[in-house]
């Protein structure tokens, strides 16, 4: 059931939009600016529009038709409420510029929302700005770097372990370090011993994702940031995980600097198909002098005050600056907080449990048909990891996956974390119920059992998706990424090509 | 918690299912020093939806929204009429609540939109190839300015005054930390927008020259003159652009020689949001480029059967492929934002928004006129101007007189003094942004309130 | 891909609402009032419902998909301008029994609507009350009904053509009439010497619908009320059809004494699954001192009041009285209202050509290969009718229809009017494009060519549909109409049964 | 126009095709002397979507939204809090725009949630079997009436005094033109329901009694005791409900032996509205009266290929196939509404809406202590009553009060000399509703004004 594209859709004749008033005359001054030829993007009324758009999204997969069980993305439900909240004209209606006193609630928010991530992190400080988890760390990693600078100490090494987000080592590069290795247990954690043997004057700090994206705990952080600290570094936590931990342990006590906190992970902003994120970024006190501007304070009449980089000077001389234009994510702020408010300290706690618990759960029940690396040493935090160990000779984790989704769920997160053969990686989240989980877990069974016994019906799943499996490397090989007009215009399309529903 | 459904029964069963005594039996590896026993303190418990309503709307009714006075802000964020059919086609939930479209077979309906979203910025920059979106202009701006030091191989960066100052902060954070050094100044107030003083910084060493176009006090810089001058230099001339609604009126940067454009698509589909989350938008007028670009990009291919269908790809240039070797550290684009855009700029088509920007630049044309006709107010852009433009308050600090209209609810601009606070000159400076929702009525009751305060 | 039951999917104890407030203690008097059972209804989590709700949407076709070809039933595009506006707290959330002065702007609605009603249909007055378009009928029967009885007029016989709607002669018979039928020209339109002929005392008056249900406009309107008017009777449109000619001809300038009008046909108010409707009713100055209760007025001092009872005893005396609590379908009315006033008096009348124009562009692309009874006498107005003649043996309107949602479209209007046999009517309406009716068009045009060439494939058609066909006389002869508790509850469904996608 | 998708080039072509020269020429069945040569006079030309939104704004701003101030008012129509998700949920666009389920393949979201909506009703009313719902209540009721006169073969209906007098004139009216004989009256302002009165008047030609359980002045009936007496002459017993929430609480209509139960479900996910649309709600106790009900219903069925599947059913009793035969003149039902609802009670269960029921009436327990104590203020439900009350204001006319608080920004109740203008012993009776949605602080600014306003 085909949808054509816009463009073989709508005509440069058409508009959606019908406007009042008539344009009046361009200004001589602007003749020679003017455009020479009228711009090709086709206009579509809005009945076309809808159905385009509906119809287009009925091809997506979403957490709002069935489990989304990617590791490490915390695909967790979406609360409408929070949808309602940020379109409040008062938060969605303001301009980021508009005088100080008539967007008092807005800062509001920022400070609220501030004082949960500080509490419930056990931090002192917190950079609302990032404006998504890699931005965080780049965040974290900066105030790190200005830190280590204001003490006159240039160091050139972040160390990261290898199972982790790519995002690590990008972030630690783009911020001019030098990324090496940390190497891991046989366990699936940090080696702390060996750690402790790499730490010396040439290295910044660590980034540690806690918990891990094996779905560890890692036992040793406090020692870790033991050992880094007395080695002159600073820990960066990659929160992208606390989800699982949030209310029942607090990374500050852990001996953590600065970690960002994807607000569309633990925090139920939605993922939107890839954005837009938010990552602000908690601090430890060390940390805190050096945070980006622009924040939030109250003065002394307690009106809050968006202090930008000229008022920053006296109130946060070794800011290291701004990272972004304006402030923040002010639409995921709203929604953050209306699902904090939402939970209470008491429900958060109840949040990780619960992703806990649906992942051991998950773990448990299919232990016995997929290798789960890690399984013997403990439970799992809020994601399980398996392995392709003791499929069928020429059946990968890619089978699974693309049988998974036959079975009417989105797979799993694959091939990552690396440091596991074959990985898939089951996060559930703590909005899927034990009816759901049961039934995810019967079809997990059922293909993975297929990938045991040879079914090579497998190999060319899926086939009851929108589309077959893409050839991927002919998209690389001739990128195709904008729309050309064809040679000769198509004719109707055949009505097999269209499909309604 | 009508979020979490799990039962008391439920949890029972599974905690006996994996051998779990209670709960924290799942939570071992935490040493148990550490493991709170409790709620974190100092924070509420949870409430009813109605209750949460309440407090988020008690929050929003504090902030004076734009739609309810006179409301002229721009510099970088600008109030269009979103139609209605936007923001009820973003809540669709397999929009809304999908993924990074990793599994392609179950995406099409977000890759497809990238797709055409993709095309829709490429043609309206005038360029070749468009990425699936950043974060925001600024970010893009920056990512702009590290891919061309990384294609140049050189480190220097010319930076046109009229660029946002934003903007000009975020790159200069950066560059402090990779190196590259940031030539940047303030702009002066006049209308002429220093294309002279800017090319004669470009040198051999220079990666790129960065204009905003149309630029912060809402003049038109001769883009085609900086480019053949960088290129001369063996630079490439980025060009930003923070409203696109621009961009159906004034000719596309690609087509004036931009190497690289970049910019905030905010203006279309996505709205205010006190500044966030934004669209950071980002093209290559050179196929050759797209190899080095930052970001996801999404391209057309076939399934096992033939079909045409889309996929991300050439992500060999990213960080989860290619971690430390990327060429950016982003990951998260900003996917529901470039929906609504794209959504947008299908209801408007290249005709539609043609329409939009002359009613923009007329209304903003009668708005100049008439304000700059009173007493102690002088228009800075002689040079022309799209939908904003900069006015001279008579050496008032125009601070001050925004906040005092404001205290009479109208929203009259962006002071310069907010945006450049250090630069004296520019203190009795008013950038005034006009689009189509302002009414007559809404300028009247500017012209009448600014020459009250005036007086 | 099966969606379970609520009652199949939540337990009793869950619940997806929060109470912050603890509830008190019961009276004591309401002691022996008080419920010996709990409710056996189940409560779902959040996540929960709106993954059901999202789900089941997804079985059903709907205009937001694609064309909903119905005829005489208007499915058009619905603007989602009007949702926003009918969601404003100032309409939404105004209680009917508030203070009038603190309603005024709600009254101010329906008085504008009022008037484009008016002045669209060229008559005097409109009740607003009426719920839906039969509510609509009743109020018009009895406002005969009542003028009639006014001037000592006992009238018994109502006159309906045989093409009706049901609804015409249910209301008829509902207000206590008996019913009649008005033959039919062989060129599908009412006979106006045969209705002369029967024309006497004993007839109230007629009903008829214009256009009516064959697609034609009954040129003989205004003849026809002349003779109805003539005999002592009273002239009722059915307005159903008002799309086609909305703009183009006013029903007042042709003797119609009232005339309901489907708001969510003509004026685009979603059709929801079955309802809401709303059914306002225009007036001829005949009928207009008989409308029922309330209605609003201005005062001497401009302000808006609403009219109800007492007060209408001095300004409506011969009111037939109340037909429904409070005063009409308000959230349909703003929605109405949007809709007129996007359109304005220019865009209506296009309006009334587009889907003219659309209908005859398929009766013509059609006709060479589907019957059309009536092709030959003319243009059609908003809807094109065929019939099953020259199918293969065995081949019924039905194949087609269900033939046709495997090509992905809602089939069109079947069995119905009574009038043809097989009768198949297709109104397009004005919001399809030129390109989406060129596809409907070659999808019809290849089921019927299968239904003629006796392609057996097709007697089971739907293929491709969330259900097959399904048995309607076994859900008539042992009717389930309730969901009942399994006596062995079901087990979890396997995989297959439930899918995702 | 942005919601016609015709290009003039289309229409050119599309003429041609037809063979029309020109769109009148399709019109050539309308008299020519009727056909207009242009739009019609006196209204408006086209506008943009951002003027209508700003008319419609304009207009919905001068009313006085419940949200917005201490908020009273019941009698029929009532304000409770509804998740922000069932909004989300109606408003998928396969709902929304969807109609009638006539074809069953395609139609299942829409049946099936009429079959889990009938079963919810069902179960709500204490009955066997609920409808696809009405369009209100007081419509309900009267097709209730017809509905028993038709089943007995009598035409009186004997209707109690604490029907809502809304519901009363609908079915005078209707009965008016049917013949049937309605005995009604207005009530007293007592705490006795007058139960007694009522079942004086049930006799042999009776068809029905028609109870309103809580009433009017939020008294509750003693249901059995009319239930019994009306089975004892023959007669159906039916009740109407208009808070359904009541029934969270409160016994089933049905399990106290009520033949019918209509009533209005416009509090479980509808919203106020000014009125409509609302929810009709008919269920009837005995499977055996299902045949001769009015309104649609869905049935469960199977497919050809035996899976389960849910159908339009006993549609003989309708005028679609029965024409002047049916049972009802009925065709529209409140789908929207009905879907509304069920989401909402999906959400409460059985669970919630008991607790949302205590809620309520521990709320309206303490607002009618705190009013009943004033000075001049006496409440009229010595016998109890669920989320609404009647209070007598001491002789002054309740409307001018009501008026006067209004001034205030306080929505106090509904007076009885609104409901009953003719009823000079009602005048000083006020109706107040307390629901979820009323706060503590709502109650003392209520308790505060109305002590001022009585002094």
């Amino acid at each position: 059931l085909e949808e054509p594209l816009i463009f073989e859709l709508g005509t440069r004749a058409n508009c959606g939009v019908d406007f009042g008033q008539e344009p009046g005359e361009v200004a001589p001054e602007l003749g020679k600016h003017l455009r020479k030829e009228p711009l090709t993007l086709p206009g579509l009324t809005e009945p076309e529009t809808v159905r385009h758009y509906t119809r287009l999204s009925r091809q997506n997969y979403a957490i709002d038709l069935g489990p989304f069980p990617l590791g490490s993305c915390t695909m967790k439900h979406n609360p409408r409420l929070n949808e309602k909240v940020a379109r409040m004209p008062g938060f969605a209606d303001i301009h980021p510029l508009q005088p100080m006193d008539t967007v008092q609630g807005a800062f509001e928010v920022i400070e609220q929302l501030s004082e949960w991530l500080c509490k419930l992190t056990g931090m002192s400080a917190v950079a609302m700005t990032p404006k998504a988890g890699a931005h965080g760390e780049l965040c974290g990693i900066l105030a790190i770097r200005a830190a280590l600078e204001a003490r006159g100490d240039a160091r050139e090494v972040i160390l990261c372990p290898e199972s982790a987000h790519g995002t690590n080592p990008a972030t630690a590069a783009f911020a001019g370090y030098r990324v090496e290795d940390i190497p891991a247990t046989k366990e699936g954690r940090v080696d702390l011993e060996a750690l402790k043997a790499r730490l010396g004057p040439d290295v910044a700090g660590v980034m540690i994702t806690n918990p891990n994206t094996c779905g560890l705990f890692e036992r040793d952080m406090k020692a870790i940031s033991e050992a880094v600290h007395a080695a002159g570094g600073l820990v960066y936590c990659d929160g992208a995980n606390f989800n699982a931990i949030v209310g029942k342990v607090r990374p500050g006590d852990l001996g953590v600097d600065a970690m960002h906190i994807n607000l569309h992970k633990t925090f139920s902003t939605p993922h939107g198909g890839g954005g837009p994120g938010s990552g602000p970024v908690v601090l430890s006190e060390a940390l805190a002098p050096f945070a980006p501007t622009p924040f939030v304070r109250r003065d002394e009449r307690g009106r809050m005050r968006l202090v930008e980089e000229r008022a920053a000077k006296d109130l946060l001389p070794d800011s290291f600056g701004r990272m972004t234009a304006f402030h923040g994510q002010m639409g995921m702020f709203t929604r953050a907080l209306t699902y904090m408010l939402s939970h209470g300290a008491d429900g958060l706690r109840q949040v990780a449990e619960d992703s806990v618990l649906n992942a051991n759960y998950i773990l448990r029940s299919l232990e016995d048909v997929l290798d789960a690396p890690y399984g013997a040493s403990g439970p799992c935090m809020h994601e399980a990891l398996f392995s392709d160990r003791g499929l069928a000779e020429g059946f990968s984790t890619l089978d699974i996956a693309k049988g998974l989704i036959d079975e009417g769920y989105h797979p799993m997160t694959v091939y990552f974390p690396l440091v596991v053969h074959g990985a898939m990686l089951v996060e559930p989240t703590e909005t899927e119920s034990k009816q759901g989980l049961d039934r995810l877990i019967a079809s997990l069974r059922a293909v993975a059992e297929r990938a045991k016994a040879g079914d090579e019906s497998l190999k060319s799943a899926p086939h009851y998706a929108p589309r077959r499996r893409l050839d991927e490397t002919l998209a690389a090989r001739k990128p195709v990424l904008t729309w050309e007009e064809p040679e000769t215009p198509a004719g109707i399309p055949v009505a097999s090509e269209i499909g309604g529903s | 918690m009508r979020y979490l459904p799990l039962t008391d029964a439920d949890r029972s069963a599974m905690l006996a299912a994996v051998g779990a005594s209670d709960i924290d039996a799942l939570f071992t590896d935490v040493p148990a020093e550490h493991l709170l026993d409790g709620p974190v303190e100092g924070l509420p418990m949870h409430a009813s939806e109605m209750a949460v309503e309440r407090h988020m709307a008690r929050l929003a009714q504090k902030n004076t929204a734009a739609g309810d006075v006179p409301f002229f802000l721009g510099a970088g964020a600008y109030r269009h009429h979103i139609p209605a059919s936007v923001d009820h086609l973003i809540q669709r939930g397999e929009f809304l609540t999908a993924y990074t479209p990793y599994q392609p077979e179950i995406a099409q309906g977000t890759l497809q939109m990238l797709f055409e979203f993709q095309t829709q910025v490429a043609r309206l920059y005038g360029c070749a190839v468009a990425n699936a979106s950043m974060y925001d202009g600024s970010t893009a701006c920056w990512e702009a300015i590290a891919m061309a030091t990384r294609v140049k191989r050189r480190t220097r960066a010319v930076l046109s005054p009229g660029l946002h100052p934003h903007y000009v902060s975020t790159a200069k954070t950066m560059a402090r930390f990779t190196g590259d050094e940031i030539v940047s100044g303030a702009p002066d107030l006049s209308g002429d927008c220093g294309e002279d003083a800017l090319i004669a910084q470009i040198d051999e060493a220079t990666a790129c020259v960065v204009v905003q176009y149309p630029d912060i006090l809402g003049r038109i810089p001769d883009l085609a003159r900086v480019a053949d001058a960088a290129h001369e230099k063996g630079a490439l001339l980025i060009a930003v652009n923070t409203e696109p609604v621009a961009l159906g009126l004034i000719e596309s940067p690609g087509a004036l020689g931009a190497d690289i454009v970049v910019g905030e698509g905010q203006s279309i589909g996505v709205g205010l949001n006190f500044g966030g989350p934004y669209l950071g938008l980002f093209a290559v007028r050179d196929t050759k480029l797209v190899r080095q670009m930052p970001g996801r990009l999404c391209g057309e291919t076939v399934d096992a059967e033939g079909k045409r269908g889309f996929v991300l790809t050439l992500s060999t240039r990213e960080q989860h492929i290619r971690r430390e070797k990327a060429t950016s550290n982003i990951c998260t684009n900003s996917g529901l934002c470039a929906l609504a855009f794209s959504i947008h700029m299908s209801l408007l088509g290249g005709e539609g928004l043609g329409k939009l920007a002359r009613i923009n630049h007329s209304l903003a044309r009668d708005a100049a006129a008439k304000l700059a006709a009173l007493e102690g107010v002088e228009l800075v852009n002689t040079g022309g101007f799209f939908n904003e433009f900069t006015l001279r308050l008579a050496g008032k600090d125009a601070r001050d007189i925004a906040l005092a209209l404001a205290k009479r609810d109208i929203l009259a601009g962006v002071s310069l003094g907010r945006l450049y606070p250090d630069v004296q000159a520019l203190s009795d400076g008013l950038v005034v942004a006009v689009t189509e929702t302002c009414t007559a009525e809404d300028i009247d009751a500017l012209a009448d309130a600014l020459a009250e305060e005036l007086r």
